[in-house]
């Protein structure tokens, strides 16, 4: 019988590399994969290429910046209105010490599905007439102009669920969906970190969120406690 | 100095904007405190670009991770509520199933283009959902302060920050006025209480044209 | 409350034009609006412009050839490879009375989905080289050839769910989803034929597959019992 | 004459080339016979392009009209099994998430150009998910009779009838013979027992080289 559980999370990642570019699934505290974050600190990886929706003061994402693990972010959000707290990627993207691509969150998570579904690329009006347009080709449909955004994948998709089986299927709960479900289709190698494991044939087929075909390695973890920022 | 509205009441008349059965997203900010002034039998549905379809209230009870709001604040369901990923959630943004987008906003130019993103005073900024709510809702609805903290004008000419969307507002709500954006240009359609016509033009860069409808706002 | 529920098919197709350009949710005998088909065909309305996965023998949407009502379809599967037993379209079709276009199943659901998504246009590699390229532009991505395709979008979609509430919230049942949920985001009016209603706030809303939203119309039917023409 | 396989036969040895945990998907006609074929021990994924992972057998019991492959025959499913939307399903396909796709096929080119929707003869066709399947799918094996009823060879130097994709066929298995799509053209791997590789050339349009390891089918 398939069975992708790994023991810890630390184990789960044994084969991330230095320069990998890893997505991380989560929205702010919903569907964050802190076990698996905080693994990667642990294991130390350095010049990754994030791409994640936020991070910012307060998000688990921010612990990779203590020891300069991240090169460039591909992100929505990253740059607070208020300026009063910094966060340690802001500090590092002031000094120049780490890259940044903000991308708008829409266009982010199509890129995404894009690459998991072998869209060479989609026309979408978002962008057009900022500074997001830079760089990209426009085309026009019918007499009306989009930009053309591309695939965007990785290396390592860590995600978060609330259950698997052994098989790699995922239940989501809430609004812990988010980027995850998408993310999960487009990485080489897509690491879930989830609050309950059950045996395949347990979870009811009508309510899995990512079929376990897009999961290689399934970790069961407690919860990491969070707190609202807001 | 005449007093403008509260971010309270700004955020009140926002909410008159809205009718039952609507679809509207709340941007983070003042935006979010739209939902507090809707009469309770009005059935609006608020959309979270997070993944969620009819959320209520702001939370107190126990903070729960995977029920939040896109600002991250602690939400509740209303009855036939509905969960979805992000890719589906900006599906609904972009295919123009948003009735109401209310943004909050840095500047808004006499054509409709508003900048709300990026600040250059801090050399940065965050997109989130908001050029996609710019682009995908039907209708844009800004609400912000008349000026900034040091009386720089937000209502422009045209913006000087970097845009979000060119052409996409419909409606402006300050703490001065409500300006309409229309083909040709700005209508001023309502002041606040005691505000002076005259006084929202000296607070304004770009030129207002007086609806022949012009009113106080009712609050 | 918003209540979307209609008594009756008929009533629920109420302005439905000749001319109109219609989708049908449904997979062969999975998740096929049929009391919405036999309504249709009631309604006697012409000049249909069709948007179905497939049209064949046993297919309940072949009723609307008994009367002529189809000018157009647009499908995956339409023409058997067998000749035996021919269904009113396909005699149709040879007898050139009615238009077909013959879309690739993924290029068609995607098509469907880009409509309601706001995507002016997507990349593919599917029909390269094949007949489906006809007409197509051809967009290079990093060296690699696609087609674009163009949105696919309807003045209504009739669909079918399993259960729904009042709000329009639809919940599907197995293999009924196939492309129930994409129609629903990709026309002016949209109309549910259900199985089960309640009241809203009754369904969880972990399993809600197409949200309020996008439905305009709901109708609860017994459903039409079908044979397998296999 | 050489008598070939019976299409059960080229099913037991087109489900050889699966190993546990693949993902596939098995095309309507002859290729929906493999699941009949494999060990009961053996977890391998069947996916239908209809919005269904991991189903199982035909089913024997009462007809459930939301329970089918996409053939429309009724199903099983296996532990583990998941249902998905049309959109997703294809996302699946196309995003090179199915190992196999077994497919029938009516004409294969020393290439690997496949042709097997359109039917000159009945002046039509249908087009279904095989395209999408051809062109997403991480290995492609087609499984069809090595000559049409009235002897035609369906192995050719170019397909005479419309393409369904050029150049994704990896393996041909056929009542005669098991041929791998190499970049320099036929591999003819295996014969069907008692069948003599000049009888398969003789019954094939493009030339066929002899592997080196030239067997016999075990079946």
């Amino acid at each position: 019988m398939i069975d992708k559980v790994f023991p810890t999370p630390d184990e789960a990642l044994h084969d991330v590399f230095d320069g990998a570019t890893i997505m991380f699934g989560g929205f702010v505290t919903a569907g964050t994969p802190t076990n698996l974050i905080l693994a990667l600190q642990r294991r130390g990886t350095k010049g990754i290429t994030g791409i994640a929706n936020n991070i910012g003061l307060g998000d688990k994402l921010d612990v990779l910046c203590e020891q300069r693990q991240l090169a460039k972010m591909i992100a929505t959000f990253a740059i607070r209105a208020s300026g009063a707290r910094q966060s340690l990627f802001e500090e590092q993207y002031r000094r120049g010490e780490v890259e940044l691509e903000l991308v708008p969150q829409g266009t982010f998570v199509e890129r995404i599905r894009a690459a998991g579904a072998g869209i060479g690329g989609f026309l979408t009006r978002t962008g057009l007439g900022t500074l997001v347009q830079e760089g990209k080709q426009i085309v026009n449909v019918d007499g009306v102009d989009y930009l053309l955004e591309k695939p965007l994948r990785a290396d390592f998709a860590l995600i978060k669920a609330f259950k698997a089986d052994r098989l790699g299927n995922l239940v989501y709960r809430g609004a812990g969906r988010n980027f995850n479900p998408a993310m999960a289709t487009a990485a080489d190698v897509v690491i879930a970190e989830v609050e309950h494991l059950v045996e395949t044939g347990e979870l009811d087929p009508e309510t899995i969120g990512t079929p376990g075909v897009y999961v290689d390695r399934v970790v069961q973890c407690e919860p990491v406690p969070v707190r609202w920022y807001g | 100095m005449t007093a403008g509205l509260s971010r309270e009441l700004i955020a009140l008349r926002v909410a008159r904007e809205l009718r039952e059965g609507m679809v509207v997203n709340l941007g983070i900010g003042l935006p979010t405190l739209v939902s507090n002034f809707l009469p309770p039998d009005q059935q609006i549905l608020f959309q979270s670009e997070n993944g969620i379809l009819g959320y209520g209230r702001i939370s107190e009870e126990e903070f729960d991770p995977d029920l939040i709001n896109a600002g991250g604040q602690p939400v509740t369901l209303a009855p036939g509520a509905s969960f979805f990923d992000s890719a589906t959630s900006f599906a609904m943004i972009r295919g123009g199933h948003i009735d109401v987008a209310v943004l909050g906003g840095l500047e808004v130019s006499e054509k409709g283009d508003l900048a709300n993103w990026y600040l250059p005073e801090r050399g940065g900024g965050s997109i989130g959902g908001a050029m996609d709510l710019a682009f995908g809702a039907r209708r844009v609805i800004v609400a912000m302060t008349h000026t900034t903290a040091d009386g720089r004008p937000r209502v422009r000419t045209r913006c000087e920050y970097p845009l979000t969307a060119p052409g996409v507002v419909d409606l402006i709500v300050t703490d001065l006025a409500v300006i309409k954006v229309e083909p040709g240009g700005l209508l001023l359609t309502e002041v606040a209480p005691g505000v002076d016509p005259d006084f929202v033009q000296s607070r304004t860069e770009a030129r207002l044209r007086p609806s022949p409808d012009l009113r106080e706002m009712e609050l």
